[in-house]
């Protein structure tokens, strides 16, 4: 269920066509290419016929080698030609495939794109965009498969965002080349299959607003990028106990819009945070301290955050189950938060398991 | 380790080239990637696999060469290199398998085999880090004095990595005891490398730092095997860094157990020609068919231990979740 | 005022020798290069004669040139290097003169040192410091004052210390080098000249254990690294409006004490954290989400965090002093959290320049 | 902005070589590095400076075959490039001072320097980051086909880091018209090259990315102006990268105004030496005494003007701290 107060362009309302996550990216950037010749889409791979798991389909062959390239395998200097093109006026998007890979381009991320603004006194802009994956299937391990956006948002000068559907993914990478700011576009390999409603032409999901996508009553489950469908799947689970889960997805991580969540969690007094990370001055760390701070001295409010195990992340199954929050660990701490005084809950396995089997049309 | 003390047995790395124990190394690396690939499309390996057919001869020539106090460091490609280093097979079995007697005890998986009873460091699934790291383990072993080398394996595209260039001019600087090993096989996942590089003078461009550098363009085992060996004594006494450039030819699809001739990439002509040269036939005709027959049933039957091992083996508890996070 | 229950080795009772951070650090690299053939010391100018702000002085003449040496410009590399013979059993630190510089180092950090021990399975440990100082003094610039120790208390498998006095400094660094594991050692530029009281022999400060470096009643100060320092200058102010302030420095980030935060806070039910750094995703927004979920329903809890202005810095100077957290601002910031209900309170100008002269020997 | 506008009426970059321009531009370079260096004692600079002196010869010979519509890219040793280039006076020390007038609104400082309407790119602390940064700007310029060049300098110590082979690579495979320019001055901060570099062979490595490489030993401000001016029509038509190493001296400290010879780790006579070479003198040579006198006057009385601009400018106030975070 949307939030009431939100009008999202490409709602159910405005057609019914269903897209899945990755064509409604290359779908954006095809959009934004024809509009803005100044756009162009770079970075290992993106021409061949895997083509990035599909996001980059059909570039190629609509756009030309001029404007669909790979590159060597050189992420540290790629990130600083792209930076380069994009203070000459170009809009670059950067692609790679894996979002462990951006620690080779951490010091051109960080100590230019975030900075030139700034301490050149405005005299450049730097619209470029890093659209990554966060790897998850099975055996991915300890370095494919990592969600670092907390280090993105850490910075000032950087945004950054990690759409949970496909209707969200098409405008927030719209809106992201548009911006004239460097974006870390934040995707998620599990969310490339799902399908949503999606507006054919172009349309924005703006930076600045957190939405809604389930109202409940009992307690305010925050999901970052794919743990938004989780999240999901935790609440249907939670409805055969009774309890009213609140689903909340930024979108956007920085800048954040946390007053939506701090507005729910001043109803429901509980907030879960479920990142597709580690805790530790994670996005949860900081939506935590949000919500502490904005809700001092109006009496308790219990949060937890779940994330990834602060351990690498390990391919052997049994490990890796346990690596991730899903559904049934999520649903089982909403409940502990909910219903502080009852026994502790898990959903029986089976219906843990059949949890998966819940698809969600986004937008929500 | 159980996975550790079962490979014992196997000592690939005696002195001396020998027909036979060559011919062995290949064909045992060859057939458990054939294996590997039979087994993929089950659901037994739990971690994507990049198969090396066809480039064994690299790994083989090299490692032979080596004495056991010597270092082998290769790639996410790298069933080769651990098993022609004297990796422990039911270990590495395990590991594909996601299992507790797995090298990596199930916490690795196949782009990060390591077994450092055989020297046979941990290799890793970004491209281009563990070029630095070999350089580092081989500045110990001159700081300590040991004589012992590190044979550094990469890929064509792992040169593109500004810590490529940064790590042979450390070690040409400090004269460090390393072998780096370029398996060129012409192409980054699918992309060529004339998509990639600008010039194909890598041998000249390594040279110019000091590190004598040499390009094998058939890639062929006794060769390679030849010059390292003629290296190394040199290379013992703080002579520095070498360089082997190794033209070569992955058989197979980049991940995964097929092979990417339909993808149109790249033509199955090439790989025709290439099979002629393929290492382990022609290291299969130096020696008497008897000898053959005799090495190939032990390769069969060590394989197929390891298999069995790697499947009767138990997974990790849920517990190892947590365990060596900290040393 | 120490905190009653820990007894600190090198406390003023065990001696009166006094020595600067800076010195401290030598002292202690040389007491265990001496002790331990295995360690070694590199990275770029460790040998020239400024001998990284005074903090390498004398090594290279007692150890030589085969133990502490420059490097190329080539920390990426140099960072994988070290691991390599970390993993071969040395013990190398690895100097920056900037955390800036670590921006270039973060795959071989992120992706190999914190990970190498687990997907390993234990085969190898990574004992490593590295040995980084966050840059402030005057006109640094965006690119020179950067403290990211955050980005590093993200990532399970590395450990993060931020001594704010010689004393630990001396004690944390043999701890550091004495750690089985990679160690992100964050110094501060204006800690160099300050003094503590410090033991001649070593000694170890090691992770696990936050100091409450000054009892108060009224509301909980955590400082962080230099932040201790302005953080006692504060809480000298405050005394003037007879606000009671308790000062806490968690010295080791990583793993981090928070307990002893928890307990102080569960007295003031006030928490200021003050970093060397951004708030976003930072090391305050850990600890007040650790407060906020271990105080959930005991009562009203009151957060706040104050770090670097969310923007690059500045060198011009009124822009510069506005970056950073001061004696003066922190002391509002608490005096706001004390004292809700009071107008809200600044030091007066003269009086918040006079806290610069104030000399805190520590260890506090 | 005020300060761009006040060194419209310097035009450093007309077409063809002139003898009064160089030396105009190379006295000038000179003039207010001692300027800043005299100032720098007292409070009024704001940030660390890192002066070129003795080095402006090669900033020069470039820049000056440049035309407006051509970058430039420097480093925090940047007064030389930023100013040869034709970047504002006035704004650049402004920026030295800290004040709202600055090329980067006193929120760069010394190591910041840029002047987009001069087609000076922004400077960075950060050794080596600007080169890729460059070669984007290149790419840029090919794909909208202007026919401009990017100039990017570096010192010796940036060549060490990884992204420096990177761009040659990419700038080479994609045939970008960058100029890469390496001060080597023989010193990253007071480390030798000798300590850092394996081996002296720079311009044989860059060639083997089918880059022309050149070394100026001297640094002759006309003859890499020359080579520059000749090799600029193929550029500007796709022809690709060229490289040129200048060895040059600094003559004072590393940061900071004065010189550091009695630290001890090199010589005065070498910089007697180099000071015969001085490229200030050399170009002096070239002109008659009343046409230098004139042009000598015109400087100091620009150098006065700009200093006054500076110090007559406000510091930012302290809301400017919030913007420009974000476009
Ligand atoms: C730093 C980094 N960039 C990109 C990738 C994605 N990737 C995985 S394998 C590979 C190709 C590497 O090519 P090469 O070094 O030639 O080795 P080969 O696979 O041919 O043996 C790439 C680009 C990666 N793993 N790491
Ligand atoms: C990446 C990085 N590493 C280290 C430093 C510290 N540092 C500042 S200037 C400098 C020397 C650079 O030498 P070179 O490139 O030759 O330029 P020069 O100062 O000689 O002009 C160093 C090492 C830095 N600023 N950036
Ligand atoms: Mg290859
Ligand atoms: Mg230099």
């Amino acid at each position: 269920m949307s939030s009431p107060k939100l009008a999202w362009p490409g709602r159910p309302e405005d057609g019914r066509r269903v897209l899945r996550y990755v064509d409604a990216l290359s779908e954006s950037v095809a959009l934004e290419m024809e509009r803005d010749r100044s756009v162009f889409l770079f970075g290992l791979d993106v021409d061949d016929h895997k083509a990035i798991q599909g996001s980059t389909r059909g570039l190629l062959e609509k756009f030309g080698p001029d404007r669909v390239f790979t590159t060597p395998l050189s992420e540290d200097a790629m990130t600083g030609v792209a930076i380069g093109a994009a203070m000459a006026g170009m809009r670059p998007i950067h692609v790679h495939i894996r979002m462990d890979f951006l620690m080779l381009c951490m010091n051109q991320l960080v100590n230019i794109a975030a900075k030139a603004r700034y301490m050149y006194g405005g005299q450049v802009k730097v619209p470029l965009v890093v659209r990554t994956i966060i790897g998850k299937s099975w055996g991915q391990g300890a370095q494919h498969s990592q969600g670092l956006h907390s280090m993105f948002m850490h910075v000032p000068g950087l945004k950054v965002c990690a759409p949970s559907n496909a209707h969200d993914a098409k405008g927030a990478l719209a809106a992201a080349i548009r911006d004239d700011n460097p974006v870390v576009f934040v995707e998620h390999r599990l969310l490339y299959a799902t399908e949503a409603f999606v507006a054919e032409g172009a349309y924005l999901v703006p930076p600045g607003r957190s939405r809604v996508c389930r109202w409940g009553r009992d307690v305010t489950v925050v999901g970052i990028s794919n743990m938004v469908v989780e999240a999901l799947r935790a609440a249907e689970l939670l409805k055969e106990v009774g309890v009213s889960a609140e689903v909340i997805d930024p979108i956007w991580l920085a800048p954040l819009d946390s007053e939506t969540i701090v507005e729910s969690v001043r109803r429901t007094r509980k907030l879960l945070i479920v990142d597709n990370g580690w805790n530790m001055c994670g996005a949860g760390a900081e939506i935590a301290a949000r919500v502490a701070e904005a809700c001092a001295g109006e009496g308790p409010v219990s949060i937890r955050r779940i994330g990834f195990a602060p351990t690498p992340c390990p391919p052997s199954p049994i490990l890796e189950n346990a690596f991730y929050p899903n559904p049934a660990t999520i649903a089982a701490e909403a409940f502990a938060l909910a219903r502080p005084d009852a026994a502790p809950w898990a959903p029986d396995p089976s219906s843990a398991k059949l949890a998966y089997q819940m698809q969600f049309k986004g937008p929500f | 380790m159980a996975a550790s003390k079962a490979s014992k047995s196997k000592r690939p790395n005696r002195p001396g080239a020998d027909a036979g124990r060559i011919y062995a190394s290949l064909r045992r690396i060859r057939r458990v990637e054939e294996e590997i690939a039979r087994i993929y499309p089950t659901d037994k390996i739990k971690s994507p696999v990049h198969l090396s057919i066809g480039q064994e001869g690299i790994a083989v020539g090299v490692c032979d060469a080596l004495e056991p106090r010597d270092a082998v460091s290769g790639t996410y490609r790298g069933h080769a290199t651990y098993l022609a280093k004297g990796g422990s097979l039911p270990g590495m079995m395990a590991e594909l398998f996601g299992k507790d007697t797995g090298c990596a005890r199930g916490k690795g998986g196949s782009m990060h085999l390591i077994d450092m009873k055989a020297n046979v460091l941990g290799t890793s699934a970004v491209v281009g880090t563990t070029v630095p790291v070999a350089v580092g383990f081989a500045m110990a072993q001159k700081m300590r004095k040991t004589g012992a080398v590190v044979a550094c394996f990469m890929g064509d595209g792992a040169t593109e990595e500004g810590c490529f260039p940064e790590s042979l001019n450390f070690a040409a600087l400090h004269k460090l005891p390393v072998i780096f090993v370029c398996e060129n096989n012409g192409f980054a996942i699918h992309e060529p490398i004339a998509k990639r590089q600008a010039t194909d003078k890598l041998c000249q461009r390594v040279a110019t730092y000091g590190i004598p550098a040499k390009r094998f363009v058939d890639s062929d085992t006794r060769a390679i095997r030849t010059h390292i060996a003629g290296a190394l004594p040199k290379m013992r006494k703080g002579g520095g860094p070498i360089f082997i450039e190794c033209m070569t030819w992955r058989w197979r699809e980049h991940v995964g157990p097929g092979d990417d001739y339909d993808a149109g990439f790249r033509s199955r002509s090439t790989l025709v020609r290439w099979q002629k040269k393929d290492p382990v036939e022609i290291a299969a005709k130096a020696l008497a068919k008897a000898a053959r027959a005799e090495i190939d049933a032990a390769i069969e039957a060590e394989i197929a231990a390891a298999i069995k091992f790697a499947e009767e083996s138990p997974f990790p508890p849920v517990e190892e979740l947590f365990t060596d996070v900290f040393a």
